[in-house]
């Protein structure tokens, strides 16, 4: 894990990883190749990578429908992740789980649970986990603004805070329930004001800035880690992709989505990065290039795994 | 007559229905969103632009609450035709439909009635294990519903408007392969039936099943897109000389027993084929029952072709191995005609 | 509906009539006539008849798996919630709801449901039932503190809020979900806190005042009839009895049972009434037997009336 | 060999299960509390003074959350065992054990292991249509689970520590009226069997039945309160010259097809009581089963004596009518004599 400027020029390769990762896996969704549907996050990379970037390798994730960012964030392999995609049996789940869960239990990322807000308990039963094994590890939770709606959001976040569990709630606030904007279905303005009703400390942060979004994750962190309990960030973020495959947002106002792509993540922290003279064009330039030929070979490792065997289909399971 | 898709039919019913008696409405999560998609599988598109917002109801994401509101909402007076964007979730609400929407008249010695119908998209379409469930079978299990699966634009038609009229609760089923929904929310690889629908207004009697192809050697039963399966199976049996009576019950609650009873007693041999997977399956209550009732017009085993017991996996190849094939359903035929 | 006090004399006279039909039910319970078990409300008669005084016949109650004081409060007649005890074809659910289902919805008391919150959901279908056939009815949804953890909970006040439906929901602190402390299972001192998190006016009322229930319900029923939405009551109140059946309460502290028990709600009500010469001694005394009277021949009337039959059992459900 | 109830038997299982093993733990409402009942049936009563409060951990009333943290605690190092206190409440739980429970493993590509145990009483006990139900085929039909339903002390013991041990999501379904719940959890008209259970440790393996009773004539196969009304049915047959056989399946899935196979072998007749409602019950799968994989050893239609299609009723008269009874077996095995 690197410090300083370091970890700033890490946190923009790992955002342009996401960014770049998901504009692939759009294009060759387009071409047709690959099966089922895609939730992407572009747009949403600072809060993936802001709030899993200081994690240990033995802290955990629960992600959702929406998981690519988080996984590539908590270190799945981007192969893994992209054979997958493939439906390939070198994907991380051996093409059995497919685009709404990926995970890789050995780097803490729970396979992804794509029942809006039903990895909530999840984490609940993770952090109890982390808890009881007198180990200091902490389990961010990533959930929407529609998920907020949910009765597993209510009855996970009231036991994460009686329990006082090392549990990072982590709320993608990106205004959207699929089609449905958050300020129809809810009558507050924040939806940080739900941690009061459970005693659990909250904070609206500017989700689209990966610098805020991870003191904000660092504070968390250390206080979960501490056993002082979970923590509730609504990360203001927006989707600058469809909610699903083949949606071009109908629903959205043309003004609120300028607005939004003004602020995009990845432009915002480039140009943070050269105002303060933390890295120069030609790096950035290289570190993107590299990125780019990573996720080629990816592509090319998954084309070329093997396909899953149709018997398959009748292992791993009682 | 007008042809029509089954997302068409469904939303015709509603529309008539809601013409007729403006104590039906509709609620669950974008199905009226500007701009949106008229729910998952575009039922509802456009139905607020005559009835308004109030009537065609978005949601938050709260399933238990959709469920819970339309049992309260059915007991006081109103007619709520509510759905889930995909049948598993379901499971989120299955306490109200379960314990209160399926017992309340009972409970209260009939004295409330619970007039709803309740909306759930079945069916594998490679999204994997919690996107793709057929959960006819959960709910047949529950005394106080009843359950029917359309499988065409006129039996979806007919059977909704029967299920908006009934004073109990009725539960949808849905199949994705079959809605022909348009635009975005088209389905690779999906059938979407065009089918005739009458002009003029008409109710399907719930328990009253479908021949959709005589024959004579073997009776199939299947429902929604397995009668399509199980068609394209008859069609290579009957080169071979075996002549497939494909039946499709069309409600599962009622079930017309006496339909398949007079078939087998032409054919003497049974195959149910279910997309749902086989333990405990809907088909386990029809084989049970005809073992029951009808064993001796039987001369060989009752055979179950249905999606083998494990979640449904994402990689096509293997999703296309677990559900039922015209091939499988071919070959059980062959089987059955060894007896 | 009575005003000035006529009213609080008639809801001292409804108080009595619900402790006392529990005392009797108890008393039954024990001598092995009645089935199944018994969930009492003796203590929380004021938010009962506080809550519920004022409503129409056309408005509604949503109640839990305590139900009796409710149903009484809402009109459900005498004789059919003590035949239904007696499991007789006339008991308000002939026979076939028992003790956690009782109602009566010619009288706007739904079943009640013995699914803890169960019934709120429920509650948000007859608001919206109301608003959408233009009346001004409104409806009481009671349920515990208990529940107040139940994820049905939070989908149904969200969905009220957004809604402004008109839904009262009174939830009757009673300290207690069964044998649990409130305090064990929630972090914040006052359930009334959670109506911030859905926008919805919250009080914390003396839930065995049954003068302060009653004004409080007086506003949040004036607020729903007006169309201006739900108001969210917490009554503190506490349990005379047992949580159900033979519950010797084991599990309470005897000072703080002992406190609550100086508050019981009739006592006070009774010294209020004799302190501002609302009425005589000798006048309450008159009421009270009026009441113990009805309750007797109440009993008679179930033990008097035919019992169910078998095949009944098959008839009112498809 | 220590006599004790099924409720001693399977508090027996956990203690030595949890003393055996630091990452086993309990969960659920009320089972911990100073004073309090021990959960809803006593099993629990008293483990605390041993392991503390955090292995024996009370929670809200969130079925939501309690199956969700199992999930979560046992793909992450724990072995939780989680409680209801009736198993009506399941419903509430559904999404987390079907759509996570149940397939978390497969959908990781067996990357991830999910060793948890969801307890849950059943049977109608005069209590109404919520505190009533049998679940047990709710959850037959979920690819992923295994079921089990101890109707002795000794099997409660042996099949929990198994299931305990299981690497997979195992659903335990206990009787009300079994377990023999002392003081002021004892239940009116409760059977409660004492039965011998060795000191020594022993296991019982999933998917082998337990013959109660043998018999040449009819083959009953039962579970739970069930076996006991058979075996009283059993005794009034042999009377009148009638020899039951009385197989105990004790767990439905997975299901010891071989030992009702090798009975009605000898009986050619068989009967399936089940204390669940008739339609869609397991009691259909096993019919169904049996009449694809053995139809040819019967002599006569496959009888399925089971509670009515209705919602529990609550008043004793009507209860008692719904639930099969030993007389309704008893019938059910004459009539089948007939053949
Ligand atoms: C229980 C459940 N209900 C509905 C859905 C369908 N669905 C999938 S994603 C989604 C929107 C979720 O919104 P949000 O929580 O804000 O996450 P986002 O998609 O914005 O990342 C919905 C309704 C689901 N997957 N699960
Ligand atoms: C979903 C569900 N879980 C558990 C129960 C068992 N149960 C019945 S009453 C009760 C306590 C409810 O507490 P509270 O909401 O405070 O109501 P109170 O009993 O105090 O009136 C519990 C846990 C239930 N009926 N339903
Ligand atoms: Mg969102
Ligand atoms: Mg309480």
């Amino acid at each position: 894990m690197k410090e300083g400027n370091e970890k700033i020029i890490d946190m923009y390769k790992q955002m342009f990883l996401l960014r770049n990762y998901e504009d692939k896996i759009y294009f060759l969704f387009l071409e047709g190749v690959m099966p089922g549907t895609i939730h992407q996050s572009q747009g949403q990379e600072a809060s993936a990578v802001g709030m899993l970037y200081d994690l240990r390798k033995e802290d955990y994730l629960t992600s959702t429908h929406r998981p690519a960012g988080h996984c590539l964030a908590k270190g799945v392999s981007l192969e893994s992740m992209m054979a997958e995609m493939f439906a390939k049996s070198t994907g991380c789940c051996k093409g059995k789980g497919g685009a709404m869960h990926t995970g890789d239990i050995t780097v803490g990322a729970l396979p992804a649970i794509a029942i809006t807000a039903g990895g909530m308990p999840v984490a609940v039963g993770v952090g109890l986990s982390c808890k009881m094994r007198k180990t200091d590890n902490v389990v961010v939770c990533f959930f929407g603004d529609g998920a907020s709606n949910e009765g597993a959001f209510h009855e996970a976040m009231n036991a994460a805070a009686i329990w006082s569990l090392p549990v990072i709630f982590a709320c993608e606030n990106n205004l959207y329930g699929a089609s449905t904007h958050i300020n129809r279905v809810v009558k507050i303005n924040d939806l940080a004001e739900r941690g009061s009703a459970y005693g659990i400390p909250a904070e609206v942060v500017d989700g689209n800035d990966v610098l805020k979004v991870n003191e904000a994750a660092t504070r968390a962190i250390d206080r979960a880690r501490k056993g002082l309990g979970p923590t509730f960030l609504e990360l203001k973020t927006y989707r600058r992709c469809g909610h699903s495959r083949n949606d071009a947002c109908g629903y959205r106002d043309k003004a609120e989505e300028k607005e939004w792509f003004d602020k995009d993540p990845l432009t915002r922290l480039k140009k943070h990065m050269l105002d303060h003279n933390i890295i120069t064009q030609e790096k950035i330039e290289a570190i993107e290039q590299e990125v780019m030929a990573r996720i080629e070979s990816a592509v090319d490792y998954a084309k070329a795994s093997p396909d899953v065997k149709p018997e398959d289909a009748l292992t791993n399971v009682y | 007559m007008a042809k029509m898709s089954i997302a068409e039919a469904l939303r015709e019913a509603i529309r008539e229905e809601m013409r007729r008696d403006e104590r039906v409405f509709c609620l669950g999560e974008d199905i009226d969103v500007e701009g949106g998609f008229g729910g998952a599988f575009t039922v509802t598109l456009g139905l607020s632009k005559e009835f308004g917002h109030e009537r065609i109801l978005d949601t938050p994401i709260s399933e238990i609450m959709i469920a819970g509101a339309a049992v309260g909402a059915a007991m006081t007076g109103m007619i709520p035709i509510a759905d889930v964007q995909y049948g598993d979730f379901l499971f989120c609400m299955m306490d109200q439909l379960a314990n209160n929407a399926a017992k309340m008249t009972y409970m209260s010695g009939g004295t409330v009635k619970v007039p709803m119908v309740m909306r759930a998209p079945v069916g594998a379409t490679t999204r994997g294990a919690q996107h793709a469930q057929s959960l006819e079978s959960f709910f047949t299990h529950i005394p106080g519903l009843k359950i029917i699966c359309p499988s065409t634009a006129y039996d979806a038609k007919g059977l909704l408007k029967t299920a908006i009229r009934d004073e109990n609760p009725v539960v949808v089923f849905e199949h994705k392969l079959l809605y022909g929904s348009k635009g975005t929310r088209a389905e690779k690889s999906a059938l979407s039936p065009v089918g005739e629908v009458p002009e003029e207004e008409y109710l399907i009697p719930f328990g009253v099943g479908a021949i959709r192809r005589a024959g004579t050697d073997i009776t199939i039963v299947a429902t929604l897109l397995m009668v399509y399966k199980a068609l394209e199976a008859a069609a290579v049996l009957e080169e071979e000389g075996i002549s497939v009576e494909v039946i499709d019950p069309r409600t599962l609650v009622p079930f017309d027993y006496e339909m398949v009873i007079e078939s087998i007693k032409k054919t003497s041999r049974l195959i149910i084929v279910e997309e749902d997977t086989k333990r405990n399956g809907w088909g386990a209550e029809v084989a049970a029952t005809i073992a029951e009732e009808a064993l001796y017009y039987l001369d060989a085993p009752i055979k179950r072709v249905a999606t083998y017991d494990v979640p449904i996996p994402f990689a096509p190849i293997m999703e296309n191995f677990v559900i039922p094939s015209p091939a499988r359903i071919a070959d059980a035929a062959r089987d059955l005609m060894k007896y």
